[in-house]
This record gives structure tokens, sequence and C-alpha cells, in this order.
């Protein structure tokens, strides 16, 4: 068939509502179409609001190039850093798109295990998402050296000089676990998208799209016997990412739960930081899919029951980050140590962001309660603008542990204050353009759905249907 | 549909993927021997210099001592570019009139130093101490080698980090008795291992591989 | 239900002979008659995994999980042998006063690089099975196929079966009643 | 660094005569000086870039840039390229000298030692000394002879002067004057008075701007003749400072009171049987001897002169701090100092003296000897006659060596307006400053390091000054001005230095007697003879004037201008407040919200009708209704470094208010003024970095500084103990001697090649120090007590910065040393994040400065330049370890104590930092860290520092604790 008449064979779009993953009348066809029908559609007819939101992100990107370059000239100094506080921005945006990036593995992986059968029409571009946001966050500790240039000597090669890395230090864990976790998710992503590769290269019009997704496809076949391979391989991928999704941002937390500083020195960071990396990951993915299925009308496909269950995790998860803080307070009280209790003092009132702090407890922990109503996870508008708040509170979360921890450590006569300056945000704002512009490439050039696993989920649908009658 | 690849494409597919890697592979290995030829580490190759001064022809020929010019390597931490009086101190009397020499006789005219290309130059961040390691029994020609041979000086050693910590984790493989340290054609005997241990107690000698014994 | 059959490709030359079906059930019917029937060298095409298909046509295999075990297994290994190293032999130092071979922190690299190696060694090892890349092959041939990443659902018994003959396999095909049959140029 | 002096110190003459070093500081941009206020305007875009990736060369796989060895064409003797030279000299400041050692590398002076042969210095140096190599170095300098602001020639300035004088002649001189500062050169005062013998008319007028105006005076006053007074502090028991900084430099012989003083705490301190001194202050500002006082009285400097009228003992003290003072005092008769501060008003002096007589402690802790200055004249009357000269017209020639007097002469004199009248006028400076852009002529001044002279130390001690390098700038020194007007302009100043002590040396061998003299740096036997006072007449009760006061002081950093320049200076934190870069109003926390003002308000203050405007800053511990401003800011012609930054303090001063005035009135114009402070929190925060008790509660408390919870037994870890069996060194800071003078911070800086950040960058928190010294108050806002404390990297056993740093650019050495290495840094700061005591220092940009070639000479040849982007910290001077333990090692002998003596320890003048071996029991270091008062900062984190503290004791007086 031609890409022309696409449009017309995908089905009308509405929500099935809260209790349906896919909206009625699909077949396999159906679902392929609208799908594949997002990537074969005329470059004109894509949504305005693709264009207008690429081309938004895409001065952000440039933006981002300015403030390298400027930082490359000049040094780190042109951040807002000093001693005592020598970490800033860099390191909570580090922090921050990390957690982002774990939604993807995470709804891939683990629910994928659990069986979810809401997991499958998002989690293609959550995975995506994944990539992206660990492009950003990998950006960061190199920008962050004194030395960029130098940034490979933090890992282990054979050289001239007979020195190592030194593997006691949490940012060589970092080198390892990010690395990692960007190859695997990489893996993950790409191993789903064979079998769609495939798909593309056969309903391909062009030539030109039929060799590229054919070689991407590698001559994909849907053979029984490669399903058979890859779904083994597919069900391993997840039993591993799993412990490594949690394994990751536990060694971020590292960073800070292996330095005595107080208010970073707690045996309580891997757990909370994982679950506020899930927190802010679905915060994310809600925040993109959102707008996503409004302008493509992929509301039968991405429906509120997707919407629902999200909202529901990120409500359960935004529990146990509220539990991580409480815990957090208790412990520097119950202690009694006099500069654990200080770091909590400082942090609430006593210093100069104090403010921050409670914002953050209002995005993160007030707000989201909201979510118990179902009216409220009902209302789309509502969510999306949840999610964003949760957005912002956990960047303050990452700002207040890194910054304010840092500005008044043991010693009084070396505790000072930390301004950043445009370049700061410019840098920060600058990868949000880099993950919104290859978001946008992305939805734009590949299925954002993985559309095997919807034709599975059509067939369970059929099936659990024939069982009904 | 029609086949969108042909039939030989299969095994192109499959040699490209050895092929990448087998690339990758070349490419890594070249950089390591670009790194560590002279081309980098200019091993073996003599600068040019205001005089082609000849170690061969004043140290092998003549038998001067290197101390003679190098004054100050026993105990100093530079071991001392010697100052024009002392080369015009024979040349003012042998090859008096030399063409090669005009750059000396100006110098000590003018009063403007002759300006020597450095053979063996360490990195600025690297503190380097002649008149320990003589002391200690390391002679000349282990790190700069048989200058004596040499017409144009060049180096022989990458000077390396990993070549300073070669010896400075096992001394015992280069030290000689103290009175062999200027001994330019010294060879090191067969049981060198054994001397050098006992040379080792004897001169108490330490093998340092803090980063301050060389970094500060 | 079609009678004639299309024949792409010359005869004579067959890589083998093809059969369509409009949903997993009946493929998955037509292909466990197939196997009882005594074909074995068939091979089943499906827009999805069909649950049991693989089985159904006579194909298992552990190969996959074994070489992610060793994979995962080498990963550790190096992971935690690289840190030895560096830290006992390649370069002694005493750092924060903490033992050479402070093994503790040498977990996350030691786990980190097994995640690593075993996902690798179970994508590119599922695709070497596969015998991927693979990007030319007969059944492209059959100009319906393209509907196999979309809708339909094909068995297809190879002519290297000893069972085989174009006649008969196309006899017993045709009555599995499936939407077509044809035959697989090589 | 160990000297060995039999071997160095020598004579320079013929060094001095070659030309290699000039190469050092030849600039093809005379005029280019880096502006330390604003790192990004001396960096261009391509240069920066090149230097990052010839950085990057030097570390990654690149090729190494070609080097050049450029030999010597001559080599002078004992010069051995690679080793450097001590050669003795000396530095005065305000005329009066104190000897001091200076390192020498290929005939570049690099770093500035204290003289250990000095009776002023004993090897003790001030920040003042440490700072002044790099005034040598200094691109700002004048550099050429100027007429009319035009290049001219020596040659040039000769025939002018020679005229002048000719003219003069048949005059008898009359017409000529002659400017100088307080003089204590022999050789100098002898060429002035011959020339005045043969022009008689002429005259010779001196003005010192902080000069000691008031100890001459209060000696005419006691005693009806200038007398010298010099204070033994190792003899006293009892010691009343009436407003007087004996311990910081602005007291001429501070350094040696200081080392008296604190070796006299320090015996009472280890030995129990040793009675400790007692010091009461008296003052208006807190200074850092008032941080050593067992009880300071805050009171207006007007009111120091009631107090001390208090304590004369004839009339009945009034308060009852008087009365215990005045106890305590008469307990100890002949044991007992009340020494005046050198800006109290003559008749404090006077009092003084009298009652130092009544208590019998003249002539036992209070010696006198005759005047060290050669020609003591009361200076204002010296200045003010000049001007009313020079406004009469009857000054033709005017002549002024050194000083600056159109900036810092008494505002009410009205010096330029005067200055304008005359006809010929030259001067002789190291700066073409204020005062030279009014002059006709204006000659470069030799920086003492580049000079032949001569002075007299606080005892009368006279020192040889011997040049380290030929004039960089061509400069002159004032024995070559003043031979231009003996009519001997080709006699150079060795010559006549070396003259004059022919002259007035006895005996034949004097070729001996020289080079002794020089290789000492003191000349044996000149320090004057003491010399019994008259009785001193009581001078009748002191009243105080009313209302707001006024107080002028030299800066703490830059004292009164002469050193604005010196961008070292300027970036050591000023003791009392942490304050960089600037000078500012000091006001009492009560008195500021009297008068609505408060720390970052731009205020006008008005005195006698003179005006000046400057940010405030509230001072705990200053005196209500009492101003603090300090001299030396507000420079138009200092320099890129000190021009336009600060107010000018002196625009308010006059000949009768020169110290202290009172009915001003301040007013704000302003608000949110930026200072660049290196410390925001004043207090300590309920916790305890610095630990004090009193002797009784020592005594009754050994182990106070150690409090059992804080404590950390060793084998609570999991992990084995390293063993250092070689060497393990440490260090030992004593806060019960520490007098917060900062010297330790500058020789720092001076040795380990530190780079000046700048205003903003400190504003910023990224100053550079290595050893910082924290500043804490404690007790109550309006008068709290001031502690010091010295914070040098502690190079802790389980060093947190270690643990994270991910490419080991930051070990441990076999001898425990937490080694930092900056080639290898690639700057994640995080070491910097887990430092407890935050002592690491980043190189947020290229700080070290590339540009300004003169400055390259400054520099320490065996310590690595940092780049931009790598950590650095306090090494423990590893240079000065590596290159004792070589020397120990040739010489086959194990190190000994004291043969490696890290800068900070070498330049403090109360010996408060002890480094050494803790493998070696008998070393000093080990005993100190033995005592009970021994303390580790931070103890219970389990860092196990290596540079520990000893707990300060106070000794505060029984009656007045009840009270």
């Amino acid at each position: 068939m031609k890409p022309e008449d696409q449009e017309s064979t995908s089905v009308a779009t509405l929500d099935p509502g809260p209790d349906k993953v896919i909206g009625p009348g699909h077949d396999y066809g159906t679902v392929t179409d609208e799908i594949g029908g997002v990537v074969f559609r005329p470059f004109l007819k894509t949504p305005p609001q693709m264009f207008i939101g690429f081309a938004c992100a895409f001065l952000l990107v440039n933006l981002l190039m300015i403030a390298v370059t400027w930082l490359f000239v000049r040094g780190v100094g042109v951040w807002g850093i000093a001693i005592p506080v020598a970490w800033g921005f860099a390191i909570v945006n580090f922090v921050w798109w990390i957690g982002i990036g774990h939604a993807g593995t995470l709804i891939s992986a683990i629910l994928l295990l659990l069986k979810q059968d809401w997991r499958t029409s998002i989690n293609r571009f959550s995975e995506a998402m994944t990539l992206f946001a660990v492009a950003c966050a990998g950006m960061f500790p190199i920008l962050h050296l004194g030395r960029p240039w130098l940034a490979y000597w933090l890992l282990p090669y054979p050289n001239t000089m007979w020195l190592w890395p030194q593997p006691r230090s949490p940012l060589i864990w970092d080198v390892f676990a990010v690395s990692t976790y960007a190859t695997v998710s990489f893996i993950f992503w790409f191993t789903g998208l064979i079998p769609d590769f495939a798909t593309m290269r056969d309903k391909a019009g062009n030539p030109v799209a039929q060799k590229i997704f054919g070689m991407l496809a590698m001559g994909w076949r849907n053979s029984a016997r490669h399903w058979a391979r890859y779904q083994k391989a597919y069900l391993l991928l997840a039993g591993l990412s799993t412990p490594l999704v949690v394994s990751v941002h536990s060694v971020v937390s590292f960073d800070f739960a292996v330095a005595i500083l107080p208010g970073w020195h707690t045996t309580i960071f891997p757990p909370y930081f994982v679950a506020g990396a899930i927190y802010s990951g679905f915060a994310m993915v809600l925040t993109l899919a959102i707008p996503v299925r409004r302008w493509y009308h992929l509301e039968d496909l991405i429906t509120m029951r997707h919407i629902e269950c999200m909202s529901k995790v990120m409500l359960g998860t935004g529990l146990i980050v509220a539990y991580g803080y409480a815990m957090e307070a208790f412990m520097a009280w119950y202690s009694g140590g006099q500069y654990e209790r200080y770091a909590f003092v400082n942090r609430m009132w006593a210093g100069g962001y104090w403010w921050t702090y409670w914002i953050l407890i209002l995005c993160n922990i007030v707000i989201p309660q909201l979510l118990w109503s179902r009216r409220v996870r009902m209302s789309v508008p509502a969510v999306f603008v949840i999610a964003l708040v949760v957005n912002v509170g956990m960047w303050l979360e990452r700002f207040v542990i890194v910054v304010t921890s840092l500005t008044r450590d043991f010693v009084p006569s070396s505790w000072g204050m930390y301004y950043p300056t445009v370049w700061d945000w410019s840098t920060y704002l600058g990868t949000i353009g880099v993950f919104l512009a290859l978001m946008f490439l992305f939805i734009r050039g590949l299925p954002a759905i993985s559309i095997f696993e919807m034709r599975e989920v059509v067939h369970e649908g059929e099936a659990t249907h024939a069982h009904g009658d | 549909m029609a086949q969108i690849f042909h039939r030989s494409s299969n095994s192109l597919a499959k040699v490209t993927i050895v092929a990448m890697l087998l690339i990758v592979g070349v490419v890594v290995l070249a950089a390591y021997k670009i790194n560590a030829g002279s081309f980098i580490t200019d091993v073996d190759v003599a600068p040019g210099q205001p005089v082609p001064f000849s170690h061969k022809h004043h140290v092998g020929d003549d038998g001067i001592d290197c101390r003679y010019c190098h004054t100050s390597v026993e105990t100093s931490s530079f071991a001392g570019i010697p100052p024009t009086e002392t080369c015009m101190g024979c040349h003012s009397q042998i090859w008096a009139n030399a063409e090669l020499l005009e750059p000396v006789r100006a110098s000590l005219r003018t009063g403007k130093s002759l300006e020597w290309a450095r053979v063996h130059d360490l990195p600025d961040f690297v503190y380097f101490n002649h008149s320990i390691h003589i002391n200690k029994g390391i002679g000349c020609s282990t790190c700069h080698g048989r200058v004596d041979q040499m017409p144009l000086t060049y180096k022989v050693n990458t000077l390396y980090m990993q070549w300073c910590i070669g010896c400075h984790r096992n001394p015992a493989q280069f030290v000689r008795p103290r009175d062999q340290v200027f001994n330019i054609a010294y060879q090191y005997p067969d049981n060198q291992l054994e001397l050098g241990i006992r040379l080792v107690k004897e001169y108490k000698i330490q093998s340092l591989t803090d980063c301050v014994t060389c970094h500060r | 239900m079609p009678t004639e059959t299309k024949v792409s490709g010359q005869l004579g030359s067959l890589y083998g002979i093809m059969a369509e079906f409009d949903d997993p059930e009946s493929l998955l019917d037509a292909a466990r008659r197939a196997r009882s029937e005594g074909y074995r060298d068939m091979d089943a095409y499906s827009p999805m995994p069909v649950e049991g298909l693989a089985e159904a046509i006579g194909f298992r295999s552990n190969w996959v999980q074994r070489l992610v075990f060793t994979g995962g297994l080498l990963g550790a290994i190096g992971g935690f042998m690289l840190c030895w190293w560096i830290t006992v032999i390649a370069y002694p130092h005493n750092v924060a006063g903490r033992p050479l071979n402070s093994w503790p922190a040498y977990v996350p690299i030691t786990f980190e690089l097994m995640v690593l190696i075993a996902c690798i060694t179970a994508v590119v090892g599922m695709l070497a099975l596969n015998g991927l890349p693979q990007p030319y092959h007969p059944v492209f041939n059959v100009e319906e196929f393209t509907r196999a990443s979309r809708d339909k659902f094909f068995l297809c018994i190879e002519a290297t079966d000893p069972k085989f003959s174009p006649e008969t396999t196309r006899e017993f095909l045709e009555h599995l009643n499936p939407r077509e049959v044809m035959e697989v140029a090589p | 660094m160990k000297h060995d002096k039999s071997l160095y110190w020598r004579s320079l003459d013929e060094l001095a005569s070659t030309d290699e070093f000039r190469a050092f500081v030849e600039d093809e941009f005379p005029n280019r000086t880096p502006d330390w206020n604003d790192p990004a305007s001396r960096r261009r875009f391509l240069r920066l870039m090149g230097a990052s990736i010839a950085l990057a060369g030097a570390s990654a796989c690149t090729k190494q840039p070609k080097e050049l060895i450029v030999p010597y064409v001559r080599q002078p003797e004992e010069m051995i390229p690679g080793k450097p030279l001590f050669y003795a000299t000396a530095m005065s400041v305000a005329g009066i000298a104190t000897g001091v050692l200076v390192e020498s590398h290929l005939g570049r002076p690099t770093k500035i030692e204290g003289n250990p042969e000095h009776p002023a210095s004993l090897g003790a140096t001030d920040a003042a000394i440490q700072a002044s190599v790099l005034t040598l170095y200094d691109p700002d300098r004048s550099q050429t002879v100027t007429r009319n602001g035009y290049i001219s020639g020596w040659g040039t300035f000769i025939a002018a002067l020679t005229g002048a004088r000719d003219a003069a002649k048949p005059k008898k001189g009359a017409g000529v004057r002659i400017l100088t500062g307080t003089v204590t050169s022999p050789t100098l005062a002898t060429q002035i008075q011959d020339f005045l013998t043969e022009f008689p008319e002429a005259r010779w007028h001196q003005y010192e701007p902080c000069g000691r105006h008031s100890a001459r005076a209060g000696a005419i006053l006691a005693f009806a003749k200038p007398m010298n007074t010099i204070y033994r502090f190792d003899r006293a028991d009892v010691i009343v400072s009436l407003d007087s900084d004996f311990l910081s430099s602005t007291t001429p012989g501070s350094l040696r009171y200081a080392r008296d003083y604190s070796a006299r705490r320090r015996a009472a301190a280890e030995t129990p049987d040793r009675t400790p001194p007692r010091l009461y202050v008296a003052e208006n500002t807190p200074s850092v001897t008032g941080s050593m006082a067992d009880h300071r009285f805050r009171m207006t400097a007007g009111g120091v002169a009631e107090f001390a009228s208090s304590i004369r003992g004839d009339t009945g003290a009034t308060s009852p701090e008087a009365r215990a003072v005045l106890k305590d005092l008469q307990a100890h008769r002949g044991a007992g100092i009340v020494i005046a501060g050198e800006y109290q008003p003559p008749s404090v002096h006077a009092v003084v003296h009298a009652i130092n007589q009544t208590l019998g402690n003249a002539g036992k802790t209070v010696v006198y000897t005759g005047p060290i200055e050669a020609n003591p004249v009361d200076q204002i009357a010296s200045l003010a006659e000049l001007v009313k000269d020079m406004r009469d017209g009857a000054v033709e020639t005017l002549l002024i060596l050194g000083g600056n007097p159109v900036y810092d002469a008494p505002a009410d004199l009205n010096f330029l307006d005067a200055l304008k009248k005359v006809k010929l006028r030259a001067h002789l400076g190291l700066y073409s400053n204020e005062t030279a852009a009014w002059c006709h002529f204006h000659i470069p001044e030799a920086h003492y390091l580049e000079s032949w002279s001569d002075a007299r130390a606080y005892d009368g001690t006279v020192g040889i000054v011997q040049p380290l390098i030929m004039p960089l700038y061509g400069g002159k020194t004032p024995h070559e001005v003043m031979n231009v007007l003996n009519d001997a302009a080709d006699q150079s100043a060795h010559d006549t230095v070396q003259g004059y002590w022919q002259a007035q040396h006895r005996g034949t061998d004097f070729d001996d007697f020289w080079q002794i003299t020089l290789h000492d740096g003191v000349m044996a036997g000149t320090a004057l003879p003491e010399k019994a006072p008259p009785s001193a007449k009581m001078p009748e009760q002191l009243a105080n004037g009313a209302g707001l006061e006024i107080v002028f002081r030299p800066d703490p950093s830059v004292g009164d201008g002469a050193l604005s320049n010196n961008a070292w200076l300027q970036e050591m934190p000023k003791p009392q407040n942490k304050m960089t870069w600037d000078n500012a109003v000091w006001i009492s926390p009560k008195s500021a919200e009297h008068y609505g003002v408060t720390t970052g308000d731009v205020v006008e203050i008005e005195l006698g009708g003179r005006k000046v405007g400057g940010p405030v800053w509230i001072m705990p511990g200053q005196a209500d209704e009492s101003l603090t401003v300090h001299f030396g800011y507000g420079r138009t012609r200092a320099g890129k470094v000190a021009d336009g930054i600060g107010f000018d303090a002196y625009a308010v001063r006059t000949a009768n208010t020169l110290w202290q005035g009172t009915g001003a009135s301040i007013a704000r114009k302003a608000r949110d003024y930026k200072f660049a402070t290196t410390q925001h929190t004043q207090t300590m925060e309920e916790r305890d970095p610095f630990r004090a008790a009193t002797y009784a509660e020592f005594h009754k408390t050994p182990d106070f500084a150690r409090p059992e919870e804080k404590r950390v037994p060793n084998d609570l870890t999991l992990f084995p103990q390293w063993e250092y069996k070689q060497h393990k060194w440490g260090m030992s800071i004593d806060l019960n001697s520490c007098v917060g003078c900062h010297a330790c911070t500058i020789a720092c800086q001076s040795e380990n090649n530190i780079p000046v950040v700048g205003k903003e960058e400190v504003a910023k928190g990224r100053h550079m120090n290595w050893l910082r010294v924290d500043r804490y108050f404690k007790g109550p806002l309006e008068d709290p007590e001031l502690y010091f404390q010295p914070v040098p990297c502690m190079h802790c056993e389980n060093a947190l910065c270690e643990l994270v740093c991910p490419v080991a650019a930051t070990v441990h050495s076999a001898e425990g040393l937490n080694e930092m290495v900056y080639n290898r840094c690639v700057g994640t700061r995080y070491c910097s994040n887990n430092c407890p005591y935050k002592v690491r220092r980043f190189n947020f940009f290229l700080y070290a400065d590339w540009d300004t070639q003169s400055l390259f000479g400054v520099r320490n040849p065996d310590v690595s330049v940092r780049s931009r982007g790598v950590m650095e910290k306090c090494s423990y001077c590893v240079q000065r370890i590596n290159s004792a333990k070589i020397e120990a090692e040739k010489q086959d002998r194990p190190v000994k104590d004291g043969d490696i003596v890290t800068a900070c320890q070498q330049a403090c003048p109360a010996e408060a930092i002890v480094f050494g071996d803790l493998n070696d029991p008998n070393s000093r270091v080990a005993k100190l860290k033995r005592q009970q008062r021994d303390y580790s900062l931070l103890e219970e984190l389990n860092t196990r520092p290596r540079t520990t503290y000893l707990a300060r004791l106070r000794n505060p007086n029984p009656d007045l604790e009840k009270g």
C-alpha cells in the first residue's frame, strides 16, 4: 500500500477510557498503519506544533553551543562555583537528567517483568527519552572538569605514565555506571526497534527509505525462530536492566553518600535517589506523552489508563521520596551529630537557600498529593501540570542536596554562598534544548510506539474477547 | 515486494562488520606506535645546534671527562652547560680560526650567549636532580647513552614517565659502582642484578615512586 | 477460497512453498499439522511473536542464555580484576590510608561490567544465532510477504525437506485453507 | 631551606656587573601590566586557547615545544645553576631597618627571609618584607628619568641639578631644599650634612607620613631631648599597652617584640613553674596585639589618654580596671612595661615614660638609647616650614628623595599648591606617583634589592644594604642623587657607602671587616648604648576632646601607601575583618546603630570641614563613638594594582589631627558597597575550631583541649593502619603564640608561586592563599575576644580528598604527605568538596600570569606554576623537604631536625609554627605534639591530621575576672 492512504485507513481516534490500553476497532493492520503513519506522513503534514517546538529547542541548542564555547575558552570560572561550593548547576543537572533517564528502562524492563499491559504503548519513547536524557547528563561530568580535554584520563587505558584511574572514587564508579547504562539503554532500545524496522522497511514507499530501514532491520523476517531467540534475549535484557537501573542511581547517589559532607553523608541516599529518579522519570514521560498523543491523535493508543497508571506510579514514588526526606531529617536529629543536625537547620531556615527547600517540599510532596483524587488523575491538564511541577521539584531537590550542603560544612570560617551566572543557566537550558530537539526528531523519524508489541496487545485483546463470548 | 538487497549483500554485511572491527584495532595500534615513535619522542633525532658540537670528538676521541663541561652535575639538579669561556679555553689555542667555531668566538666577543637546543627536555612540571642520581651510582650513559659515539647529540630514551618509573621501582637493574658513573663505555656485568642489589644496599638507595619525588 | 496458485520465480528452482493465513491461530494449527505430517524444514512468519509457534515448528535452543551467563561471568571477573590490578599491581598508592586492595570499593565497577558484557552478548548473540544481518532472503521474493510484518501469517515449507515435493506439499498446504499458497523462489 | 652561610652569602659586586638576568625582565611592552582586578581583560582568546592546548600537550601524548638552553658567557664563581644563593641585606620601612636574607636563583632574587643574625629580625619577617620582592619586579615601577613627563636621561638631570646648585652657590645655597623621609642611614645623613656645610643656607626637611612623631615629641616632652625607647618583653611580667600595637609591623622592632613576648607565653605554657606574662591592652580598634590581650579595655583613642593618667599612680585610679592594672603594675615593679601607642599623642608618651620610671621599669624592662634617627626633628614642623617657604617663593630647587608628600602630606598644609611655586622640582621614587606628576624631574629609585646603602634597626644596629641584582629599570639610590649635589656625580653608591664606613673604621683590617659585615648583614657593635634618661617630668592631667572621633592608622596590609601597588599585600586579608583590596570606615555595632549605618553603606565622613567618602564596616570590638580609617588607598598614580581602589584618608588628616580628631560627623550617601572578604562567618557557631582556656582552668583540667567525647581511638577502623617507616612529617601550630600577623600567608604566597586573583574573584570566594588565617570573634558582639587560627593543609592520614579523586591526582606519599599532583589533576573539584577543612584552592581561570614577563622573575623555580583548571593546596613546602633530603643523602647523613623549615615557619615572628619528623621522638614537633594542649581540628572525623594545634591559654587578672 502507498503511504498516502494510511491516514485514511487509521481508525477514528477516540479515547477508550481508563480501563482500556487500546481503542476499539483496532486490528493488526490499523495499529501498524497508525503508528507507522506518523513516520510516513509527508513532511509538510507534520503537525505545526512539532515545527514550533523543534524551532525553540533548536534555539536552545545554539545557546548551549555558545555557552560551552565560552566555557572552554575561559574555564569553569564562568560559572558561579567557588570554594566552598565547588559543584553547582553542572552536577545538579547531571543528577537531574540521569534521574529522568530512569523511567525508560524502568518501564521497559521492570514493567515487562511485572507483565503490565499498559507498559506497551509508552515504553518505546520512554526508552528514547532515557537515551537522550542520559546523553544530556553525560555532557556535564565532562563540561564541569577544570581541564575537560583530559576527560579521557578517567578511562582505564594503558598509557606512558603507567597511571590508571582510582577505582575507590565514586566518580570512577559513575564513569562505569553511566556509560554502561547508556550502552545498555541503547541496545535495549535498538533491539526493540529491529522488528519495527522490518515493518517500516516493508511499508516504506520510496527505495531510499526501504534501503535505510532495510539496513537497520538487518534482514529481520519475523520468523518463528527469530522471535523465539529474540524474546529470550529481550527478556534477559530486561532482567539485567532492572538491577542496572537500580544500581545506576545508587552509584550516582554514592557521589554524595560516600563523601563526608553533612547532608551528603547519608546511607538512605541510594534507595531514595532511585525512587526520586523514577518519580522524575515518570513525570517527564507524562510531560512528553501528553502533548504528543494530542498532536498525533494517539489517544486510542496512549489511553487514559496509561496516564492514570503513570500518575499512580508518580504518587507512589513521590511518597517514597517523601519518606526519604523525613527519614533524612529524622536521622540527622536522632544521630545527635552536631554537623548533621546543623546541615538540616541550614537547609530549612538558617542558610541562604532555605526557600529552595520549602519550594521543593511543595513541588515534590504537597502538590502531587492531589493525585489521590481520581478526578485529578482523570484530568489530562491537571496531570500534565503536576508532572511539570514534579520536574521542577526534583531539580530543586538536587540543588538543595548539592549546593545547600556545600555552603556550610564543618569549619565556619570557610562558609560561603553560590550565585549561578548566566552561563550556568544557558548550559542548563541548552541541554533541555538538546533533549527536546532529539525527542522531536525521534518522534518524527522512528516509530514512537512499539508496533509489534501493539499487535501483541491486539492479539491478547482478541483472545480475551474470544473468551468473553 | 521484490528483494530490496542483492544476494551478495548478505556476505557483504558480514564482511563489513569484520572490517570495522579490524579498522578500529589498527587505528588504536597505530596511535600507540606513533606515540612511542621518534616523531613524538624525538628519540634518535639530533636537533639543529648553533655549533655542530660533537660529543664523539670531545668525549670519544679527546677523552674529556663529562664534568669538565657539565661542572655542576655532582652538586646541583642541573648538570650545567659550559659557558662560552670554557669552550674558548681550548679553542683560543686549537681551531682558533675554524669557520665552524665562529658563533662561539662571536659569543665571547659580543657577550651574547650561545643558544643551544635542549636535547633532553623534561616537561616543566617534572623536577629532576642530577646530583642525587650521580651520587647514588646511576651512570651518565644509563640515561644519555653512548654520547661518545654521537657526532651530534640525540636522546636515546623517551624520558616518558614509565621509563623513569621503570628504574625507580627497581634501581638494582641500573646502578653501577660510584667510580664507574662517568665511564661512558661502562658495560653492565652479567651478574648485574646481584651486583645491583648489593649496591642498592650499600648506597642506601630507596626506590622512590611517590609523586612528589618528581612533581611539586 | 482461492484455487489458482501464483508462482513467483521460475519452476524447478524453488526455495519452498508458502501459505498465507489470516490469524495466528490458524498459522499455529497449520504448523502443528505440517509437523505431524512429517515436515521438518519449515519456518513460520508472524507480525508478532506467537506463543508456541516455535515449538510447533520444532525449534528449541538455550544458546542465548548460556552465552549471556558466560558473558556476565567474564564481565564480573574482568571488572574486579581490573580494579585489583590497578591498585595492587600497576601503581600501588596509599590512598586515604585505605589498604591497596580496598575490595568493597570495587563492587560497583564489578557489577556494572557484568551487566554491560552480559547485555552486549545477549543482543550480539541473538543476532548471530539468527544469522543476522541477512538483508537478502528468498522469502522476500514473495510479493505478499511484506504483510508478514503487518497483519498476515505465513508458513513456509522449504525445498530442502526430504518429504518436500512441489505438488504434494502444495496440495497439503492448500487444504489447510490458507488465503493463498505461493512458491518461493530461492 | 638550609643555607650554608660559610659558603654563600657574599657580596655581589661581580655578579651585579653581569647582564644575564636583565633578560628575565626585558618586556617588549614596558607599559603592559596585568590588571589584577579584571583577569578577563588581560586574557586574549587565542592566547588562552593556546595555553590550554599547550598544557594539554604537555600532559597528554603530544609533542613538546622546543626549548633552548642559554648558558652564561662568563659564569660567575659561586654560581651553580640550579642552586640558590643567599645574601644578607636590610629592608627599611619608614627609615628603620630589618635585616633579611634573600634567596637568589641565577642572580634573580625570589624570596626574602629574616636574617637570624639581625637583632630586629632573628630570622623572622613580616608580610611587608615578604612582599617587597614582588615590588622589585613590579612592571608599574617607573622605568626612566622623566622631565616634564617626557622621557629624559640621568645626564640631563645631572646637568639641571648641577646648574641649580651652581646658581645657588653665591646665595650659600639659599632656596635649595631637600625633602626626605626619616633618615637613619649614616651615609646618607653625612652626605646631606656635607652638602649643608658647603651650602649653609640650604635646608633639609624630613617628613614621614606614618613616622614616629609622637614618640619623638613624647621623649622631648619628658626628657627635654630625643631618646629612643627599647622594650624588653622577655623580662616583662605585666605589660600595659596604651593603644600600642607592638606585635604588628606598625611598631619598629615588632618582630623582635613578638618573638620575645611569645617566647614568654610559650615557656609558661610548657613549664608550669614559669609565670605567664599578663597583657592589658587599651585601644579603640581591635588590633593583633589586642587579640593577644588577657584584658582588652575598649575605649576611644582619646580615652586612652585619660586611662593613661588614671594609672599614673600619683592621682588615684578612677575605674576598677585602672585600679586593677595599677595594682598589678605595682606588684611587679621593675618587671612591668607600660607602652604607649605609636599614634597616641606625645603627652601620653610622656606620662608613660614617667610611669615606667616611677615603677622602676626604666633601665630594666624599658631601656633608653640615643635617637636612631640621624637628625631627629619635629617632622610636621619641618614640613610646615618647607610649605611656608615654598608658598613665599623662597624655594627655588626642591629635591624630594623618596616619599609622596602630594598624596600623604597633612591636608591643611595644601602641599601641592605650595609645591607648584617651586622653580625646579625633582622627585626620586620607585613609582612615578602623585608627587612625581607635579615635579619637573622624576628619577626612578633603585629598589633596596638593587641598592647599596645602610640603615639602622630599632636598636640602632647598622645593616648594610647590598644589591642582589642590577637596577632593573636603571634606578638610582638617594646616595647617587646626593653625590650629584656634592659634585661627585661619578661616584657610585657602593663607593659612597663603603667609603663612609672606611672613614669610620678604626684599624687596618677594613676589607675583612667589610666582608664580614656584608656576609652577616649586621655591623657588629653598632647597637646604640643604653643611656639612663633624666627623670621624666609628668605632664598635667590629660583631657580628651568630645564628639565623634576619627582615628587615622596606616593600613594593616599596605601601610601608609608606599606599598599600595603590591598585589600580594592588596589581596592579603586584613587580620581583623579579612577584607581585601579595600579600606573602610570601621565603626562599632552600637555606633553604627546610632548613626543608622551598616556594613556596605557608603558614607561621607567630615572632620574640620574636610570630607571624604568611603564604605562602612561594622567592626565588633571597636570603641563606640570612634571611627577608624586607614591610609594607603585612594591612590591615583600608584600603578595598575592600586589606582582607584578604596578612599584617601589623608584627605581629612591635618597637622594637628595627625592620628585622631574629634568632632567628626558621618552621613550615608549610598548603599550596598561590595566588599571582597575571605571569611564571611564571624563566629565559631557553637563549634570549637579554636580552643582556649585560662591558666587556672588549664592546671585544673590539663586536657581541656581534647575532651573525651571528641577522641577517636586509633583502632576504630576496619582497615589496618598504614605505617610510615622512614619519615613522618607533621606540623604543630601554637595558637598561644600566634599573633595573627599574616606573615606566613605572604611567605607561603612568595615561596609557592601562588597567584593573585583580584577583587572580583576574591568576592566570589576564589582567593588562592594556601595558608589562610581564620579569624573568630567570641563573646559579646560589642566587645568580643579576637582569635586567629592559621589553617594550612592538614595532611590527614585518612585524607578524604584522596579517596574521591578519580585520577589519583592527590595521594599519600610514603612519608605521609598529602601530595597534590597538578599535572595529573583534571579538575573535578570533588576533593575540595570532601575536604572538611576547605584548604584546597582551585584555578577557576588561568590565574597564573603568563603575559607579564617582568613578573616571571619573582617565581620560585622549584615550584610548578599551576595552570587553569587544576586544584592546588599547601604541600608542606615539599620542594624544601626534597632538597634537604637530597643534601642529606649526598652527605650520607640522616635529615636532622631543623634541616627542613617551611616558608610559613621561617617567617613566623612568634615561632608559632613548627614542622618536623614525628618519627623522631626528640624533634621539636614531636615534643610539642606530646603536650596536653595539642588537639587536631575536627578530630571526631577521624581524619587523623598531621597538622595539629596547641590551645590558647589566657592569664586574666583575678581581680578583674571577679568584677
